[in-house]
Formats: C-alpha cells, structure tokens, sequence
C-alpha cells in the first residue's frame, strides 16, 4: 500500500479478488493462481470470506500480490473476477478507479456498462468450456481453472509454474490432469488470442518466497501440537477452529501411528458439546497427558465452569480460541478479536488466565508447544487466541523449525522415588516461593494420592471452608500470576523505541501495523510499535507503556478489549491510550490505522510524534 | 468433606488380601454424610470390593461431580487419587483420564441429580463413548446436598418431605443404558451389600462401561411414608433378578452349579461372574429381553436388581476402537512422539 | 462498635454467638432468641455460617443486638453459647476478653478452664433435658430451647414475648408448645436459681424495631417478582439462591391460585441445569411473560452463551446471582461479591450487561421489580447481584410498601392496532433515537413476525454477513447501554460530598461502611460515601468519582472487581482509587474498613480528609 | 438465512384452504441450503402441513438451534415468529416460550447434532417435561454445518465422505423417545411426504409432546457409496408400519375402513388419526411392543417409520401438570398477579 495506488503500472504490487459462489470448487482455482505467484518468488497473501453455508451463497477470494511481503488485507481492490451474477453490482463497485473487471461474457451484463473508470475484461467462459468439456459438475469447476487460466495470460503468471502444479495435484489421475490442463488453455488462450495482454498490474519473477511456505495458522497449530507432544486432543466442531483439530488429526495418522501395529500414540475425542471437550482435556492433562481442544467463541463461553475449575484445582489444560464474530453466534466466518476479556477473566469468582496471542501461523506453531509449557509449568489453564483470519487463511511464512533439544517443561511433577523420599505429600503447598506446588500424577504412589477439587482447600489438599485456609491458597494464586509474567514470551519491539508515540497491539493486527509504520514513515511520522505476545503482562510491556506519552492500541473489536486488559492489569495512565478498533468481520487493513493515527496527531498538536 | 483423617494403623490380626493389606488400608477420610445415609453402605462396598480384589490402591483413580453422593469418593481408598469434579460433568473427567492412561482402574460416583438431570448429556455420551470404567449411581430420587428437591429419578406420586407430589415420569438409568447399547448394566440396593460388592467386582473388570445404578436412600429428605425411594419402599419392592458371583483370575471355581441355573462368564482379564438366575424367565444376556422384563416390572413398581445384562463379547471399549497403543499416551516417550526437525524440512514441501 | 467495647455494662449492643452441630435443629431455638429481642424494639442482625453439608458438621450462628441498628457482622463476640465439642476450643479463643462462655455442663470439660479472662457459665442442659424428656430426637431438640431459655434469663429477655413467640410457632399444636415452655422454663429456672442474672450485657425495651421487619434478602426478592407480576421461574437448585425460588413458589401458591378452580397464575420449571433455566427465561421473556432465574456462581458460568444470546437478540432476561464464594464450587456456604466482572462482560465477543446491587432484603424487593422493568423497559439480560450474606441471612429492614398505582413498564412492545398501522415492520430499527428498538410478541399479527436470531442480522431483522449491517446493529448496542444509564438507579450519596476523600461501594457492604463512617467521625475523619446501585453507571457516580481527590473502593473479592469497573467504565483516574477488600467468606465488619482507611490516611499526609 | 424474500402475489386460481389462504401463503423466505438436501423436502411438507391445518400464521411458533436442519424454521410460514436460538438448546427455549403461552402452536425443527449431543440433555428433559410441542429432528448422520463430521445418530460402519468409517454405536431418536414415556412418536423419511405430512399434522394437534425423527439426506456429505444415511439407503431401508391419516376437526371421516385394519385415534381438540397397520404384528398403542419391534428392525438395518406409538389417553402434557390458569401467562391482567398493598401490609406481621 505505501505508495503505488496511483500508480499505472504495477508490477508485483496488486489485488485480485474473485466474486463466487461457494459450493462450485473455485476455491483450488484461486490457489493455483496464488501458489503459482508463491512459486514465482512473489509474496501473496489470500484471504477467504466465505459464508456460514455450504452451498450456493456469495463468496469471495482476494489474492493480494505484494512484492514488500506485507501480510495484512489490503483495502482496494484492482482486479475483480466477477463470476457470481448476483453480487455483480456490489462486486463492480468495489473495484477501485482504473481497476479490471473480469467477466463471464456468456451472457450479456448490460450493468457492467455502468462504471466508465474501469476496463471491463470479458470472457466468454461458459460457452468456451461447455463447447469443450461434458457434465454439470465437471463444466462448474473447469469454468473455474478457465478463468485461472485467463489471470494466467492477463498477470502474466508463468505457465510452467502452474502446470508443475496441476502436475502434483493430479498427476496420479491422467483424465483429470488433462481436463484441467485443457481448461486452463482454453482461458490462457483465449485472451492470447483475443485480448491485449499482460496488463500493466502483472507479475514477474523475484526471489523473495524462498525459504517460506503458504500455511494457515490452524494446520500449524495442529502441527505444532503434535511436535509438543500432545496425545490427548478433544473437541466439539466448531467453525473456524474445526481444521485445527483436522490437521492434528492427519499429522497424527501420518507421525503417530505403529506402521507394524497400526498402534496409534494419540486419542482425539470427538465431545458432545464443548462443555465435555474442555472436561476431557482437564481430565487427560490431570492424569499425565498433554491435552488440548480448540474451540471459538460459543465453545468458551460454555467452557466457562470449567475453566474456573481448572484455575482453582490447578490442571493443566490448552485451550485454542480461533476467534470469530460474537456476540452469541454471529458471523461465524468472519474474524474478529472478541474473546479477550472473557478469556483473561473466565468463570465466576476471582480468576485470571494465561494467554498468547500468535500473530500469524508461523507463531501459530511455536506457541502450541509454548502453550502446553506453560500450562503445566504454571498448572493452569492456558488460552492461544488465534482468529479466523490466522486460522484459516493462507499466509506466507518462514519455514518452521524444529529444535531437536527441545525436552518438554512438564512442570513440577514428583516421580515415584521423590514422593518417596517426602515425609508426607502436600498437594497446593508452596515449597518454592514461586506460589506454583507440585503435583503427583494418578498411578505413581499411594504415597503421593490427593483429592482434587474445585470446593474450598487448604495448602495441604484438604477440605477447608476456614477462611484464613481459604485466602492462603487464594493469595498464592494470584502471586502465581506474578510468576507466571518471567514464563510467558516477550514482546516485540518495532522501532528504535525512543518515540513518543507508540502502538500496542496483538495478533493478526500485526501485518496491517507493520504496513502503516511504512506508509506513517513516509509521510515523516515515526512512532514505535509492541507487538504483545501473552497476558499476563510482563516488565517489558510495563516499560514500553511508561516510556510512551501517547499510544494507540489497535485491536478487532468493538469494545477495545486489549486496551481494557492494559488499562486494568499495568500500571498505565488511561489518558495515554487511544483506541484504533476494527470490527467489521473483515480483517484489519493499513489504511484506516493510518489516518486514524495521523487524525489524531494532527488533532492534538501536543501529540506528535517526536523522539524523545 | 475429608479434613478429618481416620488413624490408619491396621490391627495385626485382621485379614489381609494378596497385598497383605487390610480392609482398613482401604478406607478414605471420616465420612461427613448424614448418619444411616445410604451412600455410606455404597461406600462400605467400594471399601469391601477394592479389598477383595487385592486393588493396588494407586492403581484406582475415583472421579466424583458434585452431590452428597459425588462425596463418597473422598470416603473410601485414601491411596488412590480422586477427582470430585464439577456437577453433571464427571464423565467428561472420567473420559480424558481414561485416554490418557488405560493402565488404571476409573469408578466414577455420581447422584441421580448429577447422572440424570445436569449430566445427562455426559452420561450418556460416555455409554456411548464406552470408556472402561465402573460408573455407579447412587439414586435416592433427590437432590440431598440442596436439600431435597426431587430429581429426575423421583416417582410420578412420591411426596416429598415438605409434601409436594412429584409429576414428571422418572427416568430409569437402566433403561437408558440398555437402549444405548450399554454392555455391563447392573442395579443394586445399598441395603445389600451381599448383592453389592460382587457387582462392583464385575464391573470394575468388565472391559468397558459398567453401570450400576445403587438404590440408596436419603434418610434426611426422601426416607418418608409415601416415597417410593425409602429403605422402606426399596426393601418391599426390589426384586432380585440374577444374582452375581465374582471369581478373581486366580481363583478356581468351587462350587459346581447345577446346569441351566449358573451362567459363568468370562471376563477381559481371567476373571469370571457366576450369574445364577433368582427368576428362571430372566435372560441377563439378552439385552432387549433384559430390556422388557426390567419394564414390564418397573410397571409393577418392581425395582429389578442384580446384573441386568451383560456382554463381553461386543468389545467396543473406547481404546480398543481408537486402537491406541498398549503403553498408556502419558507414558510414552517424547521422542516417539515428536516427529522430529528431519521430518518437519520434509514436510515444509507440501507448503510451497 | 463505636465507643463501646471496652464499656462494661454494655445494654443492647454485644453479639452472641451459638456454636452448634449442623442439622439439630438449633436454627429454631436461635431466630426464637433473635425474635425476641427484635419484639423489644430492640434492633438486631443475624448471621448464619453454615457447613456445605446436611447434617453432622459444625455451624454457628451470630447475633448482634445493636441498639445503632448497625447492619453488619461485628468483629468479636461476646457471649459465646458453646454448644459443639468438637470446635470448643476454636470457639473459646474467639471470645473477647471479659466475654462470657456458656456450656452444657452435662459433662466436665477441662479445656474450657484455660482462660482467665473470660466469664464461665456452666449449665447441665443435657442433664435437665434428659431428666425431664424422652426420645434421643426430641432431646436434641428441646436442648436447643432450654439455652434459649438459659440466655432469656441472662440477658433479660421479656419472657411474655417469648411466650408468645412459641405460641405463634405452636399454636396449632398443643404439645408441642407445652414441652417447648416447659425446656425454656427448665433453662430460664436454672439460671434464676443458680447463677447470678441479668449479665451486664443485657436487653431492655427500645422503641428502635417498630415498622420493621427482619427478613432475608431472598425471601424478599421473591416476593418482589410475584409484585413485579412475574409469571414463569426457571430455576436450578443452587445455594444459596435456591431459597428465592421456594420463596416465589410460596409466595405463588398464596396469592396466584384461583380459589375457586385451583388455576395457578404462575409456573415454576425446575430445569436440568442452570443453561436449560436461563434458556427457559429467554423463552418466556421472548414470548411476552415477566421470567427470571435465580442462581450463584457456577449457574452464571454455565449460563455465559445464552446470556449473550439475550443481549444481542435482545430479549429481556431477569437473573438473579446470589453470589458465594468462588471460583469454582469454592464454599457454597459462604459469601463473597466475585461476579462483577463475569456478570459484567457475560459471554464471548463484545457484550456488557446492567447490573443492579441491592444492599440489603429491602432492596431485593424493589429491585426485583426494577429488574424487569429494566429488562423489558432495555430488551436485555438484566443481573440482580446479591449474595449469601443478603439472601440467606435475616435483615431489619423497613416494612416493605407497595404503591398500587404501580404499572409495569413492558417497554417497546407493539400492539396488533400498531403493527397493523405501520408500513412494515422492522424489529431492530432505532425509530425513538434512543437505541432501543420495538418488538412483537409471537401471537400478535402475521405482519409483526420476525425471526428472533443470534447470528448476523441488520437492523431490518434480516440475516446479515455484511459488515457494514452487522456495525450497525453493534454500534446501537453500545448506544443502548448509554441509554441504559437513564433508567438505572442513581448511587446513594452519605456525608456532605464535599469532602476530599470517599468511599465507593455497593451491596451488602453498605452495613460495615456506615458503621464504620460513624467510627471514623467518632476520630474526627469526615469522608464521603456513595454507593452505587447499578450497572451502568450513571452521571452521579462519574461527579462523585471527579470530585473527591481519594477514593476508597470496599468490596468483598480478591481481584477488585467494582475498582476494576470503575476503572474501566468512568473517567476516573486509576491512581485516585484504593481498595479495600474482604474475601474471607464472612461478611465484611467495619473494622478492617476504618483501619484500612486510617493508615493509608496517615502513611499518605497528602491524603488526609479535608473538606473540600 | 433468510434475506432473499420471495414473492407473495397470490395466484387467484390457487386453491385456499378454510381461511383463504394459499399454500404460498404458507412460505418462508428462500431456502439457502444445498441443492437437493433433504432438509428442504421437509420445508415443503411443513408448508403443506400447515396449510392444511388451515393454521393461522401468528398462532404458530417457530423455534430450532443451530445447523442446516435449525435453519428450516425460517423457510417456512413467514407470517409466524421464529427463534433461531443456539445449538442444542431450543428446547428450553421451546419450553419456557410455551410456559409463558400455552395457547399457540409450537414446532421446533432440529438436526441429529443440535438434538443428539449437544443437545441430548435438553431433549431428554423436555420430553421428560412433556411440552406440549411438536419437536422435529432431521436425521442425517453429520454434522451438515460444520461440513461432515459423523454425528451421534451415525451408524457402526458407516462411512464418512473423505473415507473414515464410524465406529461408536448410534443413539436412535426413537428408541429413546419411547423409553422416556413419550406420548407420541413417529418415524419417517423427508423423500416421503405423502407420509410425513399427516405425521406432522397429528404432531401439532397432539396434546403434548411429539418427536417426529425424520431421516433427511445430506447431499452434500453423506449421500454416498457405504452411507447408511443417503438417500438410496433410506429408500431400501425404510419400512413403513402405520400409516397414519390426519383428520382435521370439522372433517367426517369419509373411508369405512375394514374393522381391525384401522384405529381411529381421536386428539384433544376434536381432530382424529386414522392409524392403518401396514405390518398386522404392530400395535403403536402399546410402547413396551413399540420398542421392541423397532429395536428388532433396526438390528436388520431397518428403519421402521410410520406413526410408532400414540397414546393419548395419558395426559400428562406441562400445563396440565402444573394446572396453569387457561387464560396465556402472559395476558393475565397485572391486576390479578401484583397481591397489592394490603395483601402486602397484612404479609409484614409474618417477619416481626
Ligand atoms: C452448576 C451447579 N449447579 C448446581 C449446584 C448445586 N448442587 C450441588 S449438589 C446438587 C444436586 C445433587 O443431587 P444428587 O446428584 O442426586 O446427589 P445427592 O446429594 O442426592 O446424593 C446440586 C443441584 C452445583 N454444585 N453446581
Ligand atoms: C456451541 C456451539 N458449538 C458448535 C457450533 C458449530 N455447529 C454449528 S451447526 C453444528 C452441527 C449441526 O449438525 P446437525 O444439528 O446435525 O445439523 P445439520 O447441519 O446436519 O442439519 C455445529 C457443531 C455452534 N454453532 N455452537
Ligand atoms: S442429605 Fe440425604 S443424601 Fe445427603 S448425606 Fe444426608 S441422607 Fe445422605
Ligand atoms: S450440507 Fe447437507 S444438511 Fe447442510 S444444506 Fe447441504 S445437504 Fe443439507
Ligand atoms: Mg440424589
Ligand atoms: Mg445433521
């Protein structure tokens, strides 16, 4: 975005979006284009707004070429691929002044006569394809590799690359290799022939994809389970957590199971409701297992009683948000950050959690195993708050990597020999000065049993409703809070640091705020940036926020829940902090955190940004 | 309630198990249960149960949710680790526990408030989910700790304490097991331990979900003229159906029953349950046999009691279904679980 | 507690404490005691702390006769009637120093001669009941009332109100009433002859009770929702709120069954859970009756997804949240005020909820029917927040008044002539301005349905995945809670509100901080008190909060839940705020609150109450 | 989903029913679900269902959870309020709705998931509670919404779209049903309105609670090879035992059907069912011989479907229970609930 809008000729630097109806395959159409543009070197991103319906509704792909590698939803349109006849309209007006509109010229679209500031691209791909190919079905989705084949000729995506692709997909079934293969001729062809073509938006090789993948943070989460270790995984299908679980559940067939036996070392229970599939995980991680469920919204707020169990009884236990939409059931396709408060304080009484905040699918996979550390080191529960535009779209990243020293924290648990050695086993006793006990695993000692509870105990497991026993173990959990801030990741900083300025923010916003410090940059305005990776806070967070006369916290929601959890647990002033809230479903794009930001620098004068 | 511990010396001339423990060595904290409550006896079998079966007691994980009832757990085995959860929501515990580590033995304690109104949903997912373990109710038709509102086991006609009569249909736990397809179904009254302890035996043995629902009165809200859950009514009104011998694995049969009249039947591990029918029409092997006859006297205002059906031939245990490995998921070590850093460059090719 | 503790002869103000074996029935012989004084016109509070249990566990129960009418537990006791041997010893080291041990004197008991600072008064109660009743059960019982009699002779309880106290009890049962008189007269009788009476501490007839009553906030909600006109409770048994339901239920079989036919006005669902009670709520609500629930704690976790159902379909919903100690199943018996914060932010995504804080049995009735009228006048979950101390324990409160001129406030509810009279009808359209829009009940007119949903909707009523709808729906949510401010309570305001210094508080704390307001005078340290009575808050708070340079905020968790709402919901700078918390599971006292105060006082000069 | 309204022009030469409407009138808005899905062939049995009834649109409620199945409810009768509340939990909803009014016409329409697991701890209670209702379950084996995961009522060996096979034993709707005491209980097959329209208007005039399972394909994902779900399955697999005619109050019964061959049902408000046994073995008064035969069918893999089990007689729907004042909870004048001040003053001597 920095700069090129205006721009003619825009090499590596654009956004396709394809107008469909889902239900009808586009969906390897558009990522043959984008894994193409990948393999070309070029960064992309792609992003899915798909509807809460399975067939037959409007749906739409954006595939936005980025030569600078930025990861967030950009807020213009250049190409639009009109395939849906009923969003035609709204479709034609979200393309931007001197965009391309790309139709199916089968028909006549007499509305598409309406915009004289576009150029209007059209394809007779319905009657090419049903000149060449047989059967509804099969006509549905060749029209789709049709109209790749047509962005192909027109961006100028290199056909080798896309025909190693159909190659990998289909290379073991011939017929269907061929049908793709001729269908995406018949495009490419067709506007060789007929057309001018590259436009001047296209794509040329570069060298800046090496070494990365396209990944969605929800199948690197579900990796990133397996290489902790997890062999415990429940849950109840929940958009858009559901392709979590799926990818643990593939990579466990493919890691996990005894080629000989076909023994497998892993268990995923599919609960009843999500009540249940918290219960499994506590019940599993009490009894020695790492165990996790991913959920969303609804998932959590039926979580709740459990979770309250969970922190006072101290179970381990993993809980991935891939957040969505809320309030109640809302847009269950649409991303949002809306479940940070009742994370942080789920559950009745006085209660607090652990929680990380991946930016993106690579910290996706190195926060699950953090995620299962953490929750057994601190005995608690532990949230990841991914979101939908994490979880489930595709994102360019580095490689992920794999440490083999890593040995897996799990926590202060006492073997049979160490029980042996004490004079008696107390379950909640703070022995450390740390405020976390030890713990004792079901099968290892009679000598080391205790009763776990969530009613009222004692330091020493048992029974109390004395308060003075109470508030002991009351008290060291809340100093167990404070110990928990030296485990949890730091945060990132961006900048030199010595701004006046700065910006906190979480997650998914990140890419977007990366791309506004470029375009503020430009414009001569330097502010600095924390990226938070985890609640509770710690003394890095408290010091970025001290050092800071002005801060704008930038989250996806409509009631500032990041800016709440800081204004309630650092030491911040509230005056500083100044919101920058995006809540459309839609995830969050540069330009509205530009001039929000510039609108307020330039409204309050004693604002501006200056070094310190 | 298990604050206050009862001295665990065991008296050099009481009789050992295998184990060379006591039935002392078998008991938990100092019960806090209203005196003569019929959770108590239940808590007397578990103690007499796990004793002759020469448990290992760390080898016994007891789950609980919340109730007079869900206390038992804290009541028996102080050396087994126990886990009184949250109400209705201990089969969710029971299942992840279980996935976790086959190796150990689950009870799992509940009320008919706990089974049958909060946790009907867990109830019958984990009958259907067919998690090894022993689930036992102890059905007193209300709620006792919240001071005697009926539950959804009460009687049409039962008067409660304060006079009201119940008007809701109850719901049969047997029933509802046997129309989930349950393999171990048994009922008993904590009135009769005799009856008791060997069904607790089968069913902590049985590979697979055992339930037993355990008639077992509130002496403070449900023990009144005109409850049909009193000692009273129950005493009148059960019906003993099969009674159950349990034989541990070791042991040699030593009686030999007349033909037709003894059932033997081999469980998982070697041991056996001799079934003797008390009624000759019975058939505890035939569930929807089991089914009608448990019905048709339930229409009598019978309680039929003992081992209403069982099967172990139909092994849907949930390991056994998800063909987990042998070695308990919490054991195994983590580089068998861990793919690797080779694995993982491998894999990044299928992300380009 | 003012002045008077060290004061030896000290009429109408100490505390007796019963200590007791739950489930012996002494609950009977102690509201006699309690009642007694009460007829005298003498103020009295009584406090009940009870065992999660049914029978076999210790419990105790406090009375404190205040001839103040202060509301609040004390902090010492006076007269200990040491009735459990297995907590004598804990019960004798309560006592004060120059208090007063009463034991049943049946059997020796050489522990009690450990204090020489504290009067022993022997009674053989055992002795004397036995010699003059049979039947174990029946023993157990009259013991109770024969230390009641003791006490009467002790602290010169009227012995004709007494009597008829038991008359009223008895009436209808003749023997019952003549061995209860004779088991009073047995411990009255042995003191008279034995011991020296009255003891300084002692009663004498005020004039202080007259237009009062002593109820329980529980039993007074109740009857506040059959005035309110509620006509359907969905409920689960939960200490301690389940007594409100069997309160409505009595109050219903009285005044709501058609003599004639036996029709009942009213229907009670027990659920299966507190998710399906919630649910029945929304339902009713939904379809046009006056519905609530009453539960603690866990029943608001499990209840967390419906609750945002109710805010964002907007169906009104009266819960009531008898709060108990958390997290988790926590003590039940015991109380705390630790659901601000879920019952605040109830559910995933943005959500926020009114909340109303009634201080004592009185408020329970009123707010009660507040609730409703907030709940329907706001279409929105509407959480009464009382708890153990209030609902379960009995209160002097002014008799409760009712002004038949009352009309409930049904809010926006469109009649078949309107519906019929508009073009079309769109069910969340903002018509007024005032960001509440206008519904219909099922029944009415074909041309008023709607579809009731907690997905994606526009302000039409019509399904929505469209950002721009979906906003603003969202956005005139939070304008409703703006709204919202209008209708709730405004705080109540002690002192001047001219001084520099204040308190902030709400509920049930109300009783410790006025007495501990009187304390404070008494040591010349003047502070403001304001406390709030709802959620949202209003301008009253915010000038409160603005215009005192110290604020002390009293409530009883560990997480300072209302400080962390202020901080969040006003304007007021953090730094202005202290807190003041108790989370022992007993209700506040006073004392904590005036010594909490006066040291920071002193250790921060710059504080110091000042007039303004 | 419903923002696609369509039309509503009445076309003159429609037939009407006795209030002068259409079967369009009896529409909702347009139907979002896949081509094809058997849950839109219940949409439009619903429709004729209702007007044949000649229902009036604001006297019916609508209420579902959350699914493919749950979004029916806004397909059809527009001119009726709908709740499309959350997933699992429309029966309390339903319950509590029809607490508040007893005098409308309340039709919940779920899906295996949303009533099954969930669910299945609402369900149960609200048949417990006997709701006047009629509670709809459109059985497809999967999770629809969610794109295919098996559901709780999936078949031992099924096998999922991507290649999976089911291996956890299904929870029969039915079977369930009848073992609870419901009072009414049918089974039958979306690809079968002929069947299912009368079942759904007997449901409706049934004075108490009504379960009407109806297996409705998932094209999408679960209509293939191996599925026991699919629309080919269902069809060879179905077995129809009573045939049950709805006759509407002011209707004489025109058919003398032979003596034996018919049972003529007569329904609380006048209207009858005239139950015609296809299988003479079957008698769907008797809910013990219910059970059994369709416990015995199912284990040959066959559905029985058909109005299972009426009985009419034992009336013990809600309100009648709770003995509600006739008028609606919701209309009694506030006069006659609020006790007033006198009442109030009188109360107060009670707490001195
Ligand atoms: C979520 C929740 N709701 C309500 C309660 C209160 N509660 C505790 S025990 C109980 C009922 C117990 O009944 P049952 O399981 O039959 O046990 P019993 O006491 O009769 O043995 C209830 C309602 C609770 N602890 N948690
Ligand atoms: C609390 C909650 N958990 C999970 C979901 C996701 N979800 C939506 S529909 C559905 C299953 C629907 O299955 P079924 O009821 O059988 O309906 P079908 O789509 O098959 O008709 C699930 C799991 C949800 N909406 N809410
Ligand atoms: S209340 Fe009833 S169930 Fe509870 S302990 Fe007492 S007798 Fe037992
Ligand atoms: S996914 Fe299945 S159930 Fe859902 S609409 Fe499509 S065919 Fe119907
Ligand atoms: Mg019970
Ligand atoms: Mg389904």
């Amino acid at each position: 975005m920095p700069s090129l809008i205006a721009e003619a000729n825009r090499i590596n630097d654009f956004v396709v979006k394809f107008a469909n109806v889902n239900g009808t395959g586009s969906a390897s159409a558009n990522s043959l284009i984008m894994k193409a543009i990948f393999r070309m070197g070029v960064p992309v991103t792609g992003k899915n707004y798909f509807p809460s319906n399975i067939q037959g509704l409007p749906t739409w792909y954006e595939i936005r070429v980025t030569r600078e590698g930025y990861a967030a939803r950009a807020s213009h349109v250049d190409i639009m691929v009109a395939m849906n006849a009923e969003t035609y309209a709204k479709d034609i007006r979200e393309l931007r002044s001197g965009g391309y509109l790309i139709y199916d010229s089968t028909w006549p679209r007499s509305a598409l006569l309406q915009r004289g500031d576009i150029t209007v691209i059209a394809v007779p791909l319905a009657k090419l394809v049903n000149e060449n190919f047989d059967g509804v079905r099969n006509r549905i989705l060749l029209k789709n590799i049709a109209y790749a084949g047509v962005l192909a000729a027109l961006l100028d995506v290199d056909l080798t690359v896309i025909s190693a692709l159909l190659s990998e997909s289909y290379g073991k079934k011939p017929k269907l290799l061929d049908s793709n293969t001729r269908a995406l001729r018949l495009g490419y062809d067709y506007v060789k022939e007929n057309l001018t073509s590259p436009l001047p938006l296209r794509v040329e090789h570069m060298e800046k994809t090496r070494g990365h993948i396209m990944i969605d943070g929800n199948t690197a989460a579900g990796l990133g389970c397996v290489y902790a270790g997890a062999t415990v995984g429940a849950w109840y299908p929940i958009t858009p957590s559901t392709s979590l679980m799926d990818a643990f559940k593939g990579f466990c067939e493919r890691y996990r199971v005894d080629a000989e036996t076909g023994e497998r070392n892993f268990a995923v229970l599919q609960a009843e409701d999500e009540l249940a599939a918290v219960g499994m995980v506590l019940g599993a991680s009490w009894n020695g297992a790492r165990a996790f469920t991913p959920t969303s919204g609804p998932g959590i707020s039926l979580m709740n009683e459990f979770i309250g169990l969970g922190y006072y009884a101290e179970v381990p236990c993993v809980i991935f948000d891939v957040q969505r939409v809320g309030p109640s059931t809302g847009m269950p396709t649409r991303t949002q950050q809306g479940d940070i408060l009742i994370c942080a304080y789920a559950s009745h009484g006085d209660t607090r959690h652990v929680l990380l905040f991946p930016a993106n699918p690579e910290e996706c996979f190195y926060m699950a195993v953090q995620a299962f550390d953490l929750a057994e080191r601190l005995q608690t529960p532990v949230f990841v708050l991914s979101d939908l535009d994490i979880g489930m779209n595709d994102w360019m990243c580095p490689d992920l990597k794999w440490d083999d020293a890593y040995q897996p924290d799990r926590g202060k648990v006492l073997s049979k020999q160490e029980i042996d050695g004490l004079e008696k086993f107390y379950r909640y006793l703070d022995r450390d000065d740390d405020a976390i006990p030890y713990r004792t695993l079901p099968g290892t000692s009679a000598k080391g049993a205790y009763f776990t509870r969530g009613s009222g105990h004692n330091q020493y497991g048992g029974y109390t409703e004395d308060s003075a026993e109470y508030q002991v173990v009351l008290d060291r959990l809340k100093r167990k809070f404070t110990t928990a801030t030296k485990y949890v990741p730091k945060p990132v900083l961006i900048g030199k640091g010595n701004n006046s300025v700065g910006i906190v923010s979480i997650g998914s916003c990140d890419g977007a705020i990366r791309e506004a410090l470029d375009v503020l940059m430009l414009q001569k305005i330097e502010v600095d940036y924390l990226r938070i990776k985890a609640f509770p806070f710690n003394t890095d967070v408290e010091a970025f926020l001290k050092s800071h006369a002005t801060i704008f916290v930038v989250e996806q929601n409509r009631d500032a829940q990041l800016k709440a959890l800081l204004t309630l647990e650092t030491a911040v002033e509230k005056s500083k902090l100044f919101s920058i809230l995006s809540y459309s479903g839609l995830p969050i794009s540069a330009h509205p955190i530009v001039d929000e930001i510039r609108a307020k620098l330039a409204e309050a004068p004693r604002l501006t940004a200056v070094p310190r | 309630m298990s604050y206050i511990n009862k001295p665990k010396v065991a008296h050099p001339s009481l009789p050992t198990n295998s184990l060379g423990l006591t039935r002392r060595q078998y008991e938990g904290s100092m019960s806090t249960l209203c005196a003569g409550c019929g959770h108590d006896s239940v808590t007397a079998a578990m103690v007499e149960a796990c004793w002759g079966l020469s448990m290992q007691p760390e080898q016994l994980v007891k789950l609980s949710g919340i109730g007079c009832s869900s206390k038992t757990t804290a009541y028996f085995v102080s050396g087994s680790h126990g886990f009184n959860s949250v109400h209705g929501r201990m089969p969710s515990i029971a299942s992840g526990a279980n996935a976790a580590n086959r190796s150990l033995t689950y009870v799992g304690i509940s009320g008919d408030g706990d089974s049958l109104s909060i946790g009907m949903g867990q109830l019958v997912h984990v009958i259907r989910r067919n998690v090894n373990m022993l689930y036992l109710i102890e059905n007193n038709g209300v709620y006792g700790l919240t001071k005697g509102q009926f539950s959804a086991s009460a009687d049409i006609g039962t008067k409660a304490k304060r006079g009201e009569t119940n008007s809701s249909p109850p719901i049969d736990p047997v029933l509802l097991a046997l129309t989930l397809g349950a393999t171990f179904v048994a009922r008993s009254f904590s009135g009769d331990k005799a009856q008791l302890v060997p069904l607790i035996q089968a069913g902590m043995r049985h590979n697979g979900f055992a339930l037993i629902d355990v008639l077992s009165p509130c002496v403070t809200f449900n023990d009144h003229e005109g409850s049909t859950k009193s000692y009273g009514f129950t005493r009148e009104h059960y019906h003993p159906a099969v009674e159950a011998d349990f034989v541990p694995r070791a042991q040699e049969i030593a009686v030999d029953y007349p033909a037709g009249e003894a059932i033997p039947v081999s469980l998982h591990d070697g041991s056996r349950v001799i079934l003797r029918k008390l009624d000759p029409l019975y058939d505890p092997t035939d569930r929807g046999a089991a089914y009608n006859y448990i019905e048709n006297k339930l229409k009598q205002n019978e309680y039929v009691t003992g081992l209403i059906h069982i099967d172990e031939a139909d092994n849907t245990e949930f390991h056994t279904l998800n063909r987990t490995a042998a070695m308990p998921l919490n054991s195994i070590p983590f580089e068998r679980l861990s793919p690797g850093s080779v694995a993982l460059d491998k894999l990044m090719a299928r992300y380009r």
